[in-house]
């Protein structure tokens, strides 16, 4: 099959969606004739214009406000806000308005609308381009949270997202975009909700997502010369949290590692975990252990930010420790 | 010069609310009505005014205090009451009271209690309403206080510069709960503050009602005709503290009993009489028939039962269970 | 001892340390001659003037600003924000700039500032005046979050937090305004960061903060009728987390059930929760039980808002699911 | 008339500037620096001027594009330029890099690299100095982009209310990122905003450093008179991109050609020259005066260690320890 990037696999999904349906457009700073700022959005705004193409001025609660009101009236816009970092210029618009609407007023409105985002470390860009932000959202009844790791997730994850009638942030981490993989050339979608097992195994469930997935997916190579059969889960949807995928591979292995980029405290990790520690007690073997950053802001200087960042060693001795457990 | 007809519904309406909020607030004391209960009582020119230059595919953003907003915008005024009463017929089946309260099928997108931000929201129905090619304008009420919020900086930017079809119907009524406009903004006219964003602004006298009818039927005109935003700033007074209960003692008694005296029921009644346009018969017919169908809307209200507990677990997600206890 | 309630204890709090030290300084909205919309800051503005009780405009990004800033600068200030969803509109502030500041600079600049807040749900207020909102800020290291059950601890820890050198969010239950409890006359401090054993036991730890606080205790009166002797632990500071104790408790009882506001996907107690399943897995004799809201936002109606939220029975029910396993 | 010594100065920073940019330029693109660096160059007059006309207990806030601000505040340049490499020596210890430099001791309070933050903070040392009865003034650079954001109108419209000693200077390089200034606001003087707030506007060539010097120096001697904020719009244009690396293709050529004729060191040069306030001579010495400081700022930069990991888990709080790996 053919192989693209995950650069490429999203801005395929975007061409798709604006061509099949007129109620999509697209907004958000400099997704026009510039294509945006990492280039997800090239090429749309000379295919169907400035109108269904719009660049913004640095307004990110008026972006927000554009995709919630069109979004109310019947249209599916798909906003870029920059860096995910910040959507706390419209955090707002998101928790306060988007996710409540469907809800406050009795199902009268609808916030078809998709956010998407880069987020994530590793460029060297620091406290306000670097961070993840799911936690943000994880209390907030009423939002959907959809985060790949692959080209063919992508795509297919941001047809579904797009067509779906809730509200969705759709992070894209920034580090995965000239990412590689296989991506059919027709239009498809994935399952909002469902969490796909990268590996399987038997000994461990290794619970992650995003860029982390692939650095799990190595540890779990060198495991298995150590003859430990890691079952990799890549989340894909944050939320809702896709219990029967995680609950199955748990009751198969016992033990668990979650492997997630924010810091430790507070994060993706803690939701999951506590899940399976008050449904699947009996069936754990061992304690479940979080791979996560450390509790830090995201730091400048490489050395640094290298060294907050969980990386494969992190992962390996976790799974190494709770194996042995 | 304005029909017969239309002179005496504004009085009508005036009427309306009128009655309505004098009801709602001696159920609020009795402790029959949940939560705040912010009353527009003084400021009816300002909103039947306003609505009277609207039509009702026009879409309307209101704020906390629009229970007059909503009763004149086509919804079976009983169920605005029964959601106000928090009762399972209401508009919004109970969900949303006083503060949040929609009908989206009289385009009413609904009041959002964090102030400022349906002044991102309606940047969206505008542009929904360029992309759809239709003339339907977009209006949005908000008070002085609410100039202070961040989003009036971003909603006026974005519709000044995309010449959106917005009608910002700012209602002065001079306090922000104690907080008095001059202390809170630089300028006394605060519709002037559209010259940053070369946005033209009128300032009115909020308590006549036919000035209200003229000013924002001017601006609405304007955005029909694909000119653009109008700030419109509607200086009036609301008689009661900032919520129904709140003694508002930080007000001089002497400046209440001024803006009494200019009760826009009165002027506009003074001027129907004395232009014999209606009769003090017909005067007393009026207000009868009033009183007597706010009468009925609180029966229906008081009748209608709580909402059911499974009501809570609906519309978190459209096509989406969550569980319940 | 001196009986007051917690809106006198956080009162007499801010009058003691303005007294103090002229660095502090109170802003917010209404806070000055009003004395606060829940009457907090009642009698600073007529003892300490208006330069140091600072009204402000409906502006949260600009009264988090100034909060910063001067706190860069050396002052104190102790920030009002009128609701606790309205963080939402000062967001970046906090996340971004707030919690940041010390560590971006290397330690040049410290943010010695106090964000108190009401927070909660009970008053039938719905969407935007209830959300228990800490959750928001678990995965933003640098912040404090302090969170109080009674008058008494109310007085001492914001004493702490005005005299820490690190930025508080001050969580305010509303419900508990009211609250009744004896309060020292003199100055006196409680640590930041030290959980509070409320009721010793040792069947069961229940960890739990704010409103939730009293439930428990009324829960665990009855439970000891039934032979089951509850440990309730009341977190007073959300981050950092008091490991120690906690620890120390879960040690003894091998049980554990987390009770908090907030809906329970992303809440606080999957944090606490997760810490506990991962360090203290041998101990564990029980699921992990969180009792917690409904996840939905939190609805207008009384019959729906009372049951979204958790109450003494869900509370009692799950204590002895737990203790029973 | 301004003193030959200050004319001269004026010049020297301009090509303080314009060789320090360069230089960490070349380096970027060598891969010598990390993250995103954001050039002043073309820009010079605009900083340069405004920075004589402060003085040093005057406090600053930067944006991302604002080396120049740092080094002429006070602070050993070769500590600007190490922190930009991510180096130990850096002023902010490689924690900040580029976007995120500070030196309190010259009241350089930092770049945020969250576009209109600083807009909020900057109201916060105002109020400092107001509390404290100095005559310090704030400075705040932003550029044309961040106008749109929400934090301007809260910004703009307390300093306006409260007489902030606050001088707004808005570097109007006509474009954010790809979007020109005119697609995003509707005035094309952006400094003529200050009408909303009150506030006296002066718009400014940007490019003419003794222009910019008087105008700037006009709004600190308001401000410090206590006579409130000024808006000082200077005019320019970025000769790169918006980052060093960025083609930015979407400009047009004509354009770029046009402003580099106006390069502001040129301009200034001439002056210098053909009122004799140097001679060719002495143009050559202070030439190459610059560049060898500039290049034992490169030696420092480039032979100064990285920091070391520990560095990481410091500063997260005050006087409290987070953990390491
Ligand atoms: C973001 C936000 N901040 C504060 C409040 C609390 N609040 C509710 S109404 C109000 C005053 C609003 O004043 P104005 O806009 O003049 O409207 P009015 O009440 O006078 O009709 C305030 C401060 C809020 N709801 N949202
Ligand atoms: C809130 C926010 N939105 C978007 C960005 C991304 N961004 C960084 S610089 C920039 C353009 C800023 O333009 P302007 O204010 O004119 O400054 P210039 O880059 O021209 O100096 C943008 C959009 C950001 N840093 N912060
Ligand atoms: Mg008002
Ligand atoms: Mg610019």
């Amino acid at each position: 099959m053919r192989v693209i990037s995950m650069r490429e696999a999203i801005n395929e999904a975007l061409h798709e969606e604006m061509a099949r349906d007129n109620k999509v457009f697209v907004l958000g700073l400099d997704v026009g004739k510039m294509g945006g700022d990492f280039g997800v959005t090239k090429g749309l705004w000379a295919k169907y214009g400035p109108k269904r193409v719009r660049d913004t001025p640095l307004s990110e609660a008026a972006i927000l406000g554009v995709a919630n009101g069109a979004a109310f009236a019947g249209y599916r816009p798909v906003a870029e806000i920059m860096f995910a970092d910040f959507l706390t210029e419209c955090f707002d618009q998101i928790v306060n308005y988007t996710a409540k609407a469907h809800y406050m007023f009795a199902g009268q409105l609808k916030a078809p609308l998709v956010v998407r985002t880069p987020t994530g470390a590793g460029m060297r860009a620091a406290y306000h381009h670097s961070q993840n932000v799911e936690s943000w959202f994880l209390n907030v009844p009423g939002l959907t949270i959809v985060a790949p790791s692959t080209p063919y997730d992508a795509k297919g994850l941001l047809i579904s997202s797009i067509r779906d009638d809730n509200p969705v942030i759709f992070l894209e981490h920034k580090m995965l975009y000239s990412f590689k993989g296989e991506v059919p050339e027709q239009t498809y979608q994935i399952p909002i909700g469902k969490a796909d097992i990268k590996k399987q195994g038997n000994d461990v469930t290794v619970i992650t997502s995003m860029r982390m997935t692939h650095l799990c997916l190595n540890a779990a190579k060198k495991l298995a010369a150590q003859g430990i059969n890691v079952e990799v889960i890549d989340m894909r949807t944050l939320l809702p949290i896709d219990k029967e995928t995680i609950f199955a591979s748990v009751a198969k292995t016992g033990r668990v590692v979650t492997v997630f980029e924010a810091p430790k405290t507070g994060g993706y990790g803690s939701e999951i975990g506590m899940m399976i520690a008050e449904e699947m007690f009996e069936f754990l073997q061992a304690p479940i252990k979080r791979v996560a950053s450390l509790d830090v802001p995201v730091p400048f200087a490489p050395s640094l930010e290298d060294y907050v960042l969980p990386n494969e060693i992190d992962i390996e001795q976790a799974i190494q420790k709770i194996v042995r457990f | 010069m304005l029909s017969k007809d239309l002179m005496v519904k504004l009085y009508e309406d005036m009427l309306m609310i009128r009655e309505f909020e004098e009801t709602v607030d001696e159920y609020a004391k009795k402790g029959r009505i949940p939560g705040f209960l912010h009353l527009a009582i003084g400021q009816e020119a300002a909103q039947a005014g306003a609505m009277a230059a609207l039509k009702e595919t026009d879409y309307k953003f209101l704020d906390h205090r629009s229970h007059g907003i909503c009763i004149l915008a086509g919804t079976p005024k009983e169920k605005v009451m029964a959601e106000i009463f928090g009762k399972k017929n209401g508009i919004c089946q109970g969900k949303g009271g006083s503060m949040h309260i929609a009908d989206v099928s009289v385009r009413n997108f609904g009041c959002n209690a964090i102030q400022g931000s349906t002044l991102a929201a309606c940047l969206g129905t505008a542009v929904a309403a360029q992309l759809s090619d239709t003339d339907d304008v977009t209006a949005v009420f908000f008070g002085d206080g609410t100039v202070g919020r961040g989003e009036f900086n971003e909603s006026l930017n974005l519709s000044g510069i995309w010449k959106l079809p917005i009608v910002y119907v700012l209602i002065n009524n001079m306090y922000a709960i104690s907080t008095p406009a001059r202390n809170a903004h630089p300028l006394e006219n605060l519709a002037e503050m559209g010259c940053a964003y070369d946005i033209p602004g009128l300032t009115i006298d909020g308590n006549d009602v036919l000035e209200v009818y003229k000013g924002v039927s001017k601006a609405v005109h304007r955005a029909r005709q694909g000119q653009g935003p109008t700030l419109v700033e509607l200086k009036t007074y609301r008689w009661q503290g900032h919520f129904s209960g709140d003694p508002a003692s930080y007000r001089p008694e002497e400046e209440v009993r001024a803006w009494k005296e200019r009760c826009p029921i009165k002027i506009h009644r003074e001027r129907l009489l004395s232009q014999k346009i209606i009769s003090h018969e017909e005067n007393e017919k009026i207000i009868k028939q009033v009183k007597d169908e706010v009468a009925r809307m609180l029966e229906f209200s008081i009748k209608s039962p709580e909402p059911e507990e499974e009501l809570a677990i609906k519309h978190v997600y459209v096509g989406r269970e969550v569980s319940g206890k």
